[in-house]
């Protein structure tokens, strides 16, 4: 269930009263409600599931998990190339 | 008394009942906006059939209908996707594509000048592809019968000497290349119907092959199948070929070219670019020693230029297509069920 | 595609698997809750890469495969009332009611269409003012705020031909009526992310307590799946229950606010059927009584439904984890994907298809 | 891995969308429907296209959509239909019909007991005609954008060595010869329309006549013109005759064999039976020294034991077509406009 | 063909030719009512066969010719209303009104069928109860009974969904107007052999005496066609006046009175517009007020109906008999039957085309 | 105006309480309302206009008139012969 994938917003508009904006996936634009991130700035990445917005991903949080990974990546690599040279 | 009337007054801009039904306003409609879109002189004859000479040999014959909503979408439309298409399906037989017929269905109501742009579009991929429209019909049903134009066109080519390409001669070891992004066409196709808001820049891969083809041919002659991925997708033409010559396939995912906001689009929509139809895109099998030969002439080919080795022919698992991931991991790619429906779960 | 690719990346993908392996001492029985979830595991293959005393096991986390054969079959006789523009979600047409499928029904005449979101069905609704369109409002908590969305936006707009066919499920009560099932296997879980991106996390927190579990809402590409399998192990090898964010850039401990404010004002929370496992109390989402105006379940009178279930079809068992899809004897022989005898069969997640699809022993 | 499964439980007596995705229905469709009536080896490859060996010469190649309501008419239905059409444009341009191509679009929902019938009547017909159906093509459509089932044939013959015939032949002097009764196949057809409540025993003359013709051009290979009088019937046909070869037309109103019920529909429809389409009627123009050859042929064979002489060409009022009446007195055969319908005034 | 075959004879109608050779010592001008007769007349040569000092010119009696374009423009824009069937003989499709024919009504959407009888479009009424089922009524006083029928037993039948459009004309006003025109050229008639069938002849008494005219009723077929004309000329020659039936195998003094019963229960007399011509008093059917319900003029507004003649079009005074078709301007140039600038070029009964048709000099 | 054609009833029937009948034109047959032809007989011809029988025909008048037209007919034929003989 809950097919959603992330995306960057480049536009905002309002339509029959309604919060909308262009998400940028990949280079593909589809339209989505924001209704939901109201406080969502152009240029912010969100998470799109059956054209609604429902989370600002949280950059931070991203970058401080992938950046544990790749130094966990790197020290193996070190590791490996250390047990190599031996 | 040659009949010289002006157009009917009453509907000129929109096809009628009557355009089909054999009498003045077929004639008209032949005259006005068929022969100077499809001109040449077999067709002129306006006899109930063209004459042609075709020199003796192999005769490669086809035939396909073409139903598309809309019927102008990004990239084409559905005059010169109905010469693409019939085009290739010569073209990748071995055949010299040489001449087409073009049966036109048309919804009472249907704007003429909408026809104009379909028919001539129709006219010019013919004339680029080398091929000449020479027979054609027209019918005309109620408004409410069809869906504004339905094309059946079918093609006749030379086979060329020596050329033996077909579904059932894959042979393990068969290096499988497809000769360029994957899902461009139904993408488009699908982000261009109403309701569903999506847009891209990326446009319908629809174009006729059969120069590139013929390069192909040229420097290796000896390919053993080739197959335009349409309906059903890389993943029903790969099944097919996997099928018909009783060997397995496997394919390494991440050497499949699909364009990233095809990609993006797919993700979204939950759909595999592997199902999703092609029509501008060949999958050829060559044995190894001619892949690089077949690879650098798709490549100089503007069609052409993002060919890739997909996958091999193997001798294992006879007639199934094995995706391996980048993990290493495999899955079974299945002949597609059906329609490929944007899912939200 | 940023926030894609990396948690895609081979490296990572290994090295989460090293971790897993040297985590595992033991064999560990885990469900992925969501349907998407499984479809992701089985697209990589990453049940093949896990080590094999990892058993993974699909939950009921798809709205096509949970959503009672009473409501589709309602779904189908309301699609076929003239005047009736029935819109639903792709993933539902395929469905098979008890005699028929969307398809089937489009077929004998019906104006069915699909919608990639519940505006799309409201902006039909306001284009076609003598038609009745009726919207079928299924998913979980993550679809729920779209789909009340669309029939306040219908209330505010006066839209008087729109209304919406509630089917709608709720997780926590379907992991406790799993867990707290007599013959139950499963030892942890990967909650559904994109449900706890809406539901924040507090409503696990009681679950992992009362029935001792450890608890991982997870994402839905190979590095977050596989992270979050490390995260459960971890926790089952150290005897620790609890709640465990493994998907922090997209869930936040307290969900989405907004989204849940607007799920509370259009809907109430009420026992519900789910297919193949029957009632779980408060399970589901009905319309409330001041939007009754728009419940298509109240507008349209289809006098009784008799749904028939497959008697051969063993879903209930393969959605709470108890049956691995092949271990069904019907598998592969009466029920395809072709011939689906249960829904589970028919989603492009159902646990039974995704099997069938990736999974079938080649050569077999 | 091949696939074994169960037809669909869902709807497996009616078309689905899925039947023409390429996928697994598609396939399952060509294996139980179209295969087991058209069974040729062509056919059997399932390649993109066919493989034909023709013999050098000269090719006939000709089209057409056929589209009719309603499917199933006294006398035949639209896949024998379909047949028929496309080997009497064949054989009137002095070919010998020998291929076809087949291109259905199917309504979704359609009966697939209807669409089994209809396949195996194309089938049973092509058989009779000595034409095999070597490519074909199935598209789906959903329902409500097309009327049942629509299908293009599209023909291959081979052209006799020292046959001309051609619209443009026509010569002062050429005896204008009807293979039999007008109009069977249009009154049929309009009678079997629901809510016009006639009955006729007469049924669509629907044939395919290239036996019939394949003897008259034995008998007198110097035939000018021939072609089958379908949609705009006859009037059509003439009008066509005569402003292709710039000559005149004169027609005897009392040699115009019309079978009398079909008579009887025509006064009390309101409807001229020259305007009226028939599927199994030849027009011939022959040199006067070949007529009673050619009749003679004509009236051996069952479609054309009602053949008579019904004018001749001249050279005054070039392209124009003119009755005789019994009284002597004269008016011009025109184009018809389109559509003929019944009129109460 | 019984009755008809034998009024074909070709003998016969070289036996009746030369008694019309030998009665006529002078010029004489004859109309046709019927356009039937004309077409009859045009269909078998008859007037070229005659003796060149008969002329025959031809007269209003096609429905399609004379109906006003106000009325072909309202059911044009009834037909295109959402919901409604609009049901019209086949000969009223391709008439144009201002803007357009029922054809074109129809490829934008409209749902229009022509009916061979006035109670196939009853049938479609009870057939789509959800539709506005609204016949064309339009006709002389030989379909006048049929149309009544229709709309009484819709009446009996309660049938909600089914209305008429009337735009029913009579003969007897017309030929006044024509006889009474300070122009007129008309010295005897050939009256409406069907009309007569259900009128009898009472009504053309009074106008054969009031202007001084032989009137008879004749058939179809040349026999019957040039049995008339004799019998006109005879009594031109003679200076005659009077009413003298020619079709005694089908018309009656008395006409048809059930039919005539039908017809005043239903419908009553009113000043009618003819096209080309104009008012004429007392010259049309109007639903009566009792079958209101039934009635699509009362039943459907379409708001106000502004029609757009063409200026060019002379069909009044072809209508009248004061101008030969080939005599119009636009006749064969801009009016054609494939873009008809009047009534008379569209019908295969009006005059315009019927000269068009048949008689174009070829070559020309 | 007013196309009606001569046809010979051959059957009778009852339709929505519509007296109705099959008409047979040369073979072709066709249904009529029989309303405004209640004392018809199957056997006899009637004229149908618009799918209604407006007229039983009056088969001894048009045998009369035939008659009339034959027998000149056969003068003319005899003074013809008459002439050639001469
Ligand atoms: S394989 Fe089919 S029958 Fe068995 S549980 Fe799954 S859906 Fe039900
Ligand atoms: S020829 Fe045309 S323009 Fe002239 S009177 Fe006739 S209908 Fe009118
Ligand atoms: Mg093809
Ligand atoms: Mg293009
Ligand atoms: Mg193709
Ligand atoms: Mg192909
Ligand atoms: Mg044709
Ligand atoms: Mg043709
Ligand atoms: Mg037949
Ligand atoms: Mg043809
Ligand atoms: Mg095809
Ligand atoms: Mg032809």
């Amino acid at each position: 269930m809950c097919l959603a994938i992330p995306g960057k917003l480049i536009a905002i508009s309002q339509e029959h009263g309604l919060k909308m904006g262009s998400v940028d996936i990949s280079g593909s634009v589809t339209r989505a409600c924001l209704e939901y991130v109201p406080d969502i700035q152009v240029g912010q990445y969100t998470i799109v599931h059956a054209g609604f917005a429902l989370k600002i991903i949280d950059e931070a949080e991203a970058a401080e998990s992938m950046q544990v990974w790749n130094e966990l990546l790197r020290a193996e690599a070190e590791e490996r190339s250390a047990r190599e040279r031996r | 008394m040659q009949f010289e009337c002006p157009l009917p007054q009453a509907d000129h801009d929109r096809v009628q009942i009557a355009h089909g039904a054999g009498g003045r306003l077929s004639r008209e409609l032949m005259a006005t906006v068929f022969m100077p879109a499809l001109n040449n002189p077999m067709l002129a004859e306006l006899d109930d059939q063209a004459r042609l000479i075709l020199p003796p040999g192999r005769v490669a014959f086809t035939t396909d209908t073409y139903v598309i909503t809309p019927l102008f979408f990004p990239g084409g439309n559905i005059g010169e996707l109905a010469v693409h298409g019939t085009v290739n399906d010569l073209a990748v037989g071995g055949a010299v594509p040489r001449f087409l017929s073009a049966g036109f269905v048309l919804e009472e109501g249907f704007p003429l000048a909408d026809l104009q742009l379909i028919v001539s579009s129709l006219g010019q991929a013919a004339a680029k592809a080398g091929v000449s429209v020479v027979t054609g019909d027209t019918k005309v049903v109620q408004k409410g019968q069809c869906d504004g134009v339905f094309i059946n066109t079918s093609g006749i080519g030379e086979i060329r000497e020596g050329i033996d390409v077909s579904c059932r001669h894959l042979q393990p070891g068969d290096r499988l290349i497809l000769s360029g992004t994957l899902a461009d066409h139904g993408i488009a196709v699908l982000c261009a119907r109403e309701g569903l808001s999506m847009q891209m820049s990326v446009e319908s891969d629809s174009a006729s092959l059969n120069a590139m083809i013929s390069a192909v041919l040229e420097v290796f002659p000896g390919i053993h199948a080739m197959r335009d991925p349409t309906r059903g997708g890389a993943a029903a033409t790969l099944n097919e070929l996997a099928s018909a010559s009783g060997v397995g396939i496997v394919l390494e995912e991440e050497a499949i070219p699909v364009h990233p906001e095809v990609r993006g689009a797919c993700e979204l929509l939950g759909i595999d670019p592997l199902t999703v139809a092609n029509e501008g895109k060949v999958i050829i099998a060559v044995p190894s020693n001619g892949a690089d030969a077949v690879l650098d002439a798709l490549r100089r080919d503007v069609h052409g230029k993002n060919a890739a080795v997909i996958g091999e022919a193997v001798g294992d698992h006879p007639g199934v297509v094995v995706m391996r991931t980048a993990y290493g991991s495999r899955r079974v790619v299945e002949m597609p069920l059906g329609e490929q429906l944007p899912r939200i779960c | 595609m940023k926030y894609i690719d990396e948690y895609r990346n081979p490296d990572l993908v290994r090295l989460l698997l090293e971790q897993i392996d040297n985590a595992v001492s033991r064999p560990w029985t885990i469900m992925e809750i969501c349907g998407g979830q499984t479809h992701a595991i089985v697209r990589h293959g990453l049940d093949q890469l896990l080590p094999s005393s990892i058993r993974l096991v699909h939950g009921p986390g798809c709205p096509v495969c949970v959503t009672p054969l009473e409501m589709i079959d309602r779904a189908h006789a309301i699609a076929a009332m003239p005047g009736v523009i029935f819109t639903t979600f792709g993933d539902m047409l395929r469905v098979p009611g008890s005699h028929q499928d969307f398809f089937s029904v489009r077929s004998r005449g019906a104006d069915v269409r699909f919608v990639f979101s519940p505006l799309e069905a409201l902006q039909i609704a306001r284009d076609n003012p003598r038609h009745e369109v009726v919207f079928l409002a299924v998913g979980f908590e993550t679809t729920a705020p779209g789909n009340a969305m669309a029939i306040k936006q219908a209330a505010t707009e006066g839209l008087g031909n729109f209304s919406a066919l509630s089917s709608q499920v709720l997780v926590p009560p379907a992991m406790r009526a799993i867990l707290s099932s007599p013959d139950n296997l499963v030892q942890g879980f990967l909650a559904a992310g994109h449900v706890c991106t809406i539901t924040g996390l507090c409503d696990y927190f009681p679950v992992a307590e009362t029935y001792g579990v450890p608890i991982v809402p997870a994402g839905f590409e190979p590095v977050d799946l596989l992270n979050a399998v490390l995260k459960v192990v971890e926790m089952l090898e150290a005897g620790e229950t609890g709640v465990v964010n493994a998907y922090e850039r997209v869930v936040s401990r307290d969900g989405n606010a907004g989204a849940l404010r607007v799920m509370d004002d259009v809907f109430e929370i009420a026992d519900r059927t789910w297919r193949g496992i029957g009632v779980i109390a408060r399970s589901g989402l009905r319309i409330r009584e001041k939007y009754a105006a728009f419940d298509a379940e109240r507008k349209f009178d289809v006098g009784h439904i008799e749904p028939k279930e497959s008697s051969l079809c063993m879903s209930g068992d393969v959605l709470r984890g108890i049956l691995q899809p092949e271990a069904c004897p019907a598998f592969g022989k009466q029920c395809t994907p072709l011939s689906p005898l249960g829904a589970p069969m028919v989603s492009g997640e159902g646990a039974c298809a995704a099997y069938y699809r990736y999974q079938r022993a080649w050569g077999a």
